[in-house]
């Protein structure tokens, strides 16, 4: 087994842990988090790939820098809803 | 390919605009859209004329660079997003009963056009992911527009839509692992019918059903278009979930190798019919109008998952026309629908089917508009709708073994039979009808009528329309 | 591989491995995001340890740092009762735990392959490099090869932000100034400032750039506002609209007059490319610095009016 | 070296355990501080080991920024305190 592998492995299997998560909690919050361990999980399997070849591979670092950003995005505006949304709950 | 670029930049250009400026003006937007739509009929002249064509992005060489695809199919859809949008934005601007006409619906429902300009034209499978986080992102935004009520639906779509997204990005991560190409065409002459392969492509298929609402993933999908507000129903129904269809349809029919295609073209079939008449059943039980609507979404889907499918199946070409009939007759219909059932329920004052009593009386135009957008989505002759479903018909007929497909789009086609009669008997009933809160508005009415003809007129083109989808030359 | 590297690996995945577990499981909110941040920091770790240091940086700043600071501003303005509501273990778990195990082991059967095999683009970059116009290949591909991607980028960042503008006003929360955060606040600020202009600079010859940039700028902004020292960043302030505006306009202009130029939609002319992608990284960087601040500290009236 | 780093990543989990057991939220907060020092000095250690300057660049991100979030900890909590 080569480190390539290894973190191939790990990175699947947070994958499937966030989507554990998310499958399994009700509260907001906690669901985003989840997704965002699930998102991890895909960023580390997009690092270990880049991590095959003797220079890192460029492409997959730009396109999780990307997908890093989009992940942020998405989550600040899923935060303040789910905030907005519980306060609708407690009135 | 000036004239595709020009239609995907200029809702980007007018909503930048509009935000920097703080302008809600509803007439620039209406401008734009109808350059737009005169920019996408100009590139689909151009791609009926010249032939298929590519752009690289950054004059790039093609493995590192995104391209841009310009084919008929894709050019037909820049021009039927454009009409719808144009649509909506004039019932927007114009309806009196549109909440949106003072909100930021304006800028958002820009990007959201721009956005699926930018999917239909790519062909990059990152970048179509990139694509459907701002598609998935301005739909929630939209959904949010009606207030508190509606949050608690949009939060559930986003966190199901973002699920959703990483698992499609699981899916090119290993395809880009096994390939290393993003680019779909490029991926096509590479693929083989290996374990990744095989995973990778249900991955993405997974993801994009979530997103596409397709069964049996389609739960958040009738409480987030129905709470949303009137304009908004009508473009998610009509537009937003044929985003994540068309990349389904590009992944299997480009780049999926054949033998995977055959293997999971039943499954996609099947699921297909399940949606047809699980979802044609909802519709049939669901006491709100809207929900009726959006059940009826989920339904009409399923033929053109069921198209898909089988055209991965018998890898027939022929079925992509009536794959994109499906959608382009859907999306008509549906436009239609949902501004009829907005301007219904916002003058009767209720959102139940029930207050539909007697509609037909006090409310002619949009109960007419409502009953003929509904006839297309039956599938009456001759409508879009109908010759969706006869091309989807035709090759069944050559083979006696395909009876139970038949059966199957048999079983769904009574079934939104009987919910499009459920409303329509309903407004009939004339002894005692439930009254308007205040005077209709005549002129959505119309309006709404609007799109349910083009449906119907759709069939006096027929033969120039099918000969051109299936790309045989007249 | 040595024993010593598999200790150090193994460690960085035990860690990482419990780590998650832990925020899914444990039961307080609170302590669940405490262990998020302790999470994307070992992250940033891991993708040092991979050799991918852009992505360290970016995940430093923006998946430790300001999902942090995102996540407690969140819990701040969580009732009390949603607060200590526990997570009872329904009937589901048993189920979903299955259906993801199961899930694992199917998805490790897929990436088995992968580790032999490599990728066209790699060769390709580096072929193009030269032509580029920048000196770092992760710079090249995000403002060069792939800025139709970047672009479409700051337009979800964007997006996000004017989704956050439609929510209705939360409750009125004033920050009260405390001496010794302030005193604390204005010797970091200025110091992000400092190092977030330092990654911009960077940039084009080694790791950093304007995401990385512009999520340091933004902490040290947040920084100020949490603590009253920074006025409001409202969205009725045209600066404020054209700087967070800017970053896509600019870009967009400069890819239209490619096109026009006939250099292609988003291709730079010959020996212009790396004053157009600095003048483009300097927009943008400023672009995100403004919206992830907004996203993050702006009350929902700040933002809306 | 590689020993080194691996010395230091498992004083993360003794702020682990500070962290699951609390008992104040202050606790936490500093153990949230260990980790940004623990990480700093991993990578100072790691940029030695495989021979990334941009490392360094890195480590100063993570001490800055593990700063930052203390702060805005210290603040949120404080309004907690205040609004109960």
């Amino acid at each position: 087994m080569t480190q390539v592998l290894f973190y191939l492995i790990l990175g699947v299997c947070l994958w499937a842990l966030g989507l554990y998560g998310l499958l399994r909690l009700k509260e907001s919050i906690r669901r985003i988090i989840s997704v965002n361990i699930m998102g991890s999980g895909v960023f580390m399997v997009m690092v270990a790939l880049a991590a095959r070849s003797e220079d890192p591979d460029p492409v997959m670092h730009a396109l999780v820098v990307t997908g890093l950003v989009v992940a942020i995005s998405a989550t600040a505006f899923a935060l303040r809803l789910s905030v907005a949304d519980v306060q609708e709950d407690d009135q | 390919m000036t004239a595709a670029l020009i239609a995907l930049l200029l809702p980007l250009f007018t909503a930048l605009c509009l935000l920097l400026l703080r302008s809600r003006s509803g007439v620039l937007v209406i401008v734009t859209s109808l350059l737009t739509l005169l920019a996408a009929a100009w590139s689909l002249y151009d791609v009926t004329v010249n032939g298929p064509q590519w752009l690289e992005l950054g004059d790039w060489p093609p493995p590192l660079a995104i391209r841009f695809q310009l084919q008929p199919i894709t050019a037909l859809l820049l021009v039927f997003s454009a009409m719808i949008h144009l649509l909506v934005a004039v019932y927007a601007a114009g309806s009196q009963h549109s909440k949106t006409r003072y909100t930021d619906f304006w800028p958002l429902s820009c990007l959201l056009q721009g956005s699926l300009n930018a999917l239909w034209l790519s062909g990059d499978l990152f970048n179509w992911y990139v694509t459907l986080e701002l598609l998935g992102l301005a739909a929630v935004a939209l959904v949010a527009l009606s207030g508190r009520k509606a949050y608690g639906p949009a939060l559930n779509y986003l966190l199901l839509s973002l699920g959703a997204s990483l698992v499609y990005l699981l899916g090119v991560a290993l395809a880009y692992g096994r390939y290393g190409v993003l680019d779909i065409s490029l991926l096509g002459a590479m693929t083989e019918a290996d374990t990744t392969t095989r995973i990778a492509w249900w991955l993405m298929t997974l993801g994009l059903m979530l997103k596409a609402a397709l069964w049996p993933f389609h739960l958040w999908l009738p409480r987030a278009h129905a709470s949303a507000p009137t304009a908004v129903s009508a473009l998610l129904s009509a537009l937003v979930v044929k985003g994540p269809l068309f990349i389904l349809w590009r992944l299997w029919s480009e780049g999926a190798p054949t033998e995977l295609a055959v293997e999971a073209g039943p499954v996609l079939a099947v699921a297909g019919i399940a949606a047809l008449i699980l979802g044609g059943w909802s519709a049939l039980r669901t006491p709100w109008l809207k929900s009726l609507v959006a059940y009826s979404t989920v339904a009409q889907l399923g033929y053109a998952l069921m198209a898909l499918g089988l055209l991965m199946y018998w890898q027939l070409p022929a079925l992509d026309a009536a794959l994109w009939l499906f959608v382009l007759a859907h999306g008509l219909a549906k436009a239609s629908m949902f501004l009829a059932a907005g301007e219904l329920q916002a003058s009767l004052g209720s959102k139940r089917v029930s207050a539909l009593r007697g509609t037909t009386e006090t409310m002619p135009v949009a109960m007419f508009a409502f009953a003929v957008a509904g006839g297309s989505l039956i599938g009456l002759p001759p409508s879009g709708g109908f010759l969706a479903k006869w091309l989807l018909l035709e090759p069944m007929f050559e083979t006696v073994n395909h009876w139970p497909w038949v059966v199957g789009i048999l079983l769904g086609t009574l079934i939104s039979a009987g919910y499009v009669f459920r409303v329509v008997a309903l407004a009939f009933d004339r002894a005692d009808p439930v009254p308007p809160d205040f005077s209709p508005d005549r002129f959505a009415h119309w309006l709404a009528l609007l799109p349910a003809l083009v449906v119907w007129g759709l069939a006096l083109i027929s033969e120039p329309l099918i000969h051109w989808l299936t790309g045989v030359p007249l | 591989m040595s024993l010593h590297e598999w200790m150090l690996d193994g460690t960085l995945g035990l860690l990482v491995l419990i780590l998650a577990v832990a925020v899914l499981h444990v039961r307080s909110l609170y302590i669940s995001i405490v262990l998020f941040i302790a999470f994307g920091l070992l992250l940033a770790l891991i993708w040092a340890r991979l050799g991918a240091p852009d992505l360290a940086l970016a995940e430093a700043a923006i998946g430790a740092g300001l999902t942090g600071t995102l996540l407690l501003a969140a819990y701040g303005r969580v009732s009390e009762r949603r607060r200590k509501a526990e997570e009872p273990l329904d009937w589901h778990a048993g189920p979903a735990l299955l259906l993801s195990l199961i899930i694992a082991v199917i998805l490790m059967r897929a990436v088995w392959p992968l580790p032999d095999l490599d990728s066209a683009l790699v060769p390709a970059v580096a072929d193009q490099m030269a032509q580029s116009g920048v000196g770092h290949p992760v710079t090249a591909v995000l403002l060069s090869f792939r800025a139709w991607d970047t672009l479409l980028e700051l337009l979800v960042l964007l997006l996000a932000f004017m989704a956050v503008r439609q929510l209705l006003p939360s409750l009125p929360r004033q920050p009260e100034a405390w001496p010794l955060l302030q005193a604390w606040s204005r010797l970091l600020a200025p110091l992000s400032v400092l190092i977030g202009g330092y990654l911009l600079w960077r940039g084009s010859a080694d790791p950093g750039g304007a995401f990385q940039a512009g999520a340091l700028l933004a902490a040290g902004a947040i920084l100020l506002r949490l603590t009253g020292l920074l006025p409001a960043l409202g969205w009725h302030h045209f600066w404020i609209r054209a700087l967070i505006l800017g970053g896509c306009m600019v870009f967009l202009a400069i890819g239209v007059a490619g096109y026009w130029l006939g250099t292609g939609f988003l291709g730079y002319a010959d020996g212009w490319a790396g004053p157009l992608i600095l003048l483009i990284e300097v927009f943008a960087t400023l672009s995100i610095a403004t919206t992830l601040t907004l996203l993050v500290i702006g009350e929902t009236r700040e933002v809306r009016e | 070296m590689i020993i080194l780093a691996t010395v230091l990543l498992l004083t993360v989990l003794f702020g682990l355990w500070r962290v699951l057991r609390g008992p104040t939220a202050a606790d936490r907060l500093l153990a949230i501080q260990l980790f940004g020092t623990t990480g700093a000095a991993f990578l100072l250690v790691l940029a030695m080991l495989v021979d990334i300057r941009a490392l360094r660049d890195a480590a100063l991100v993570i001490a800055l920024l593990a700063a930052v979030l203390s702060a805005a900890l210290v603040q949120y909590l404080r309004r907690q305190e205040k609004s109960n």
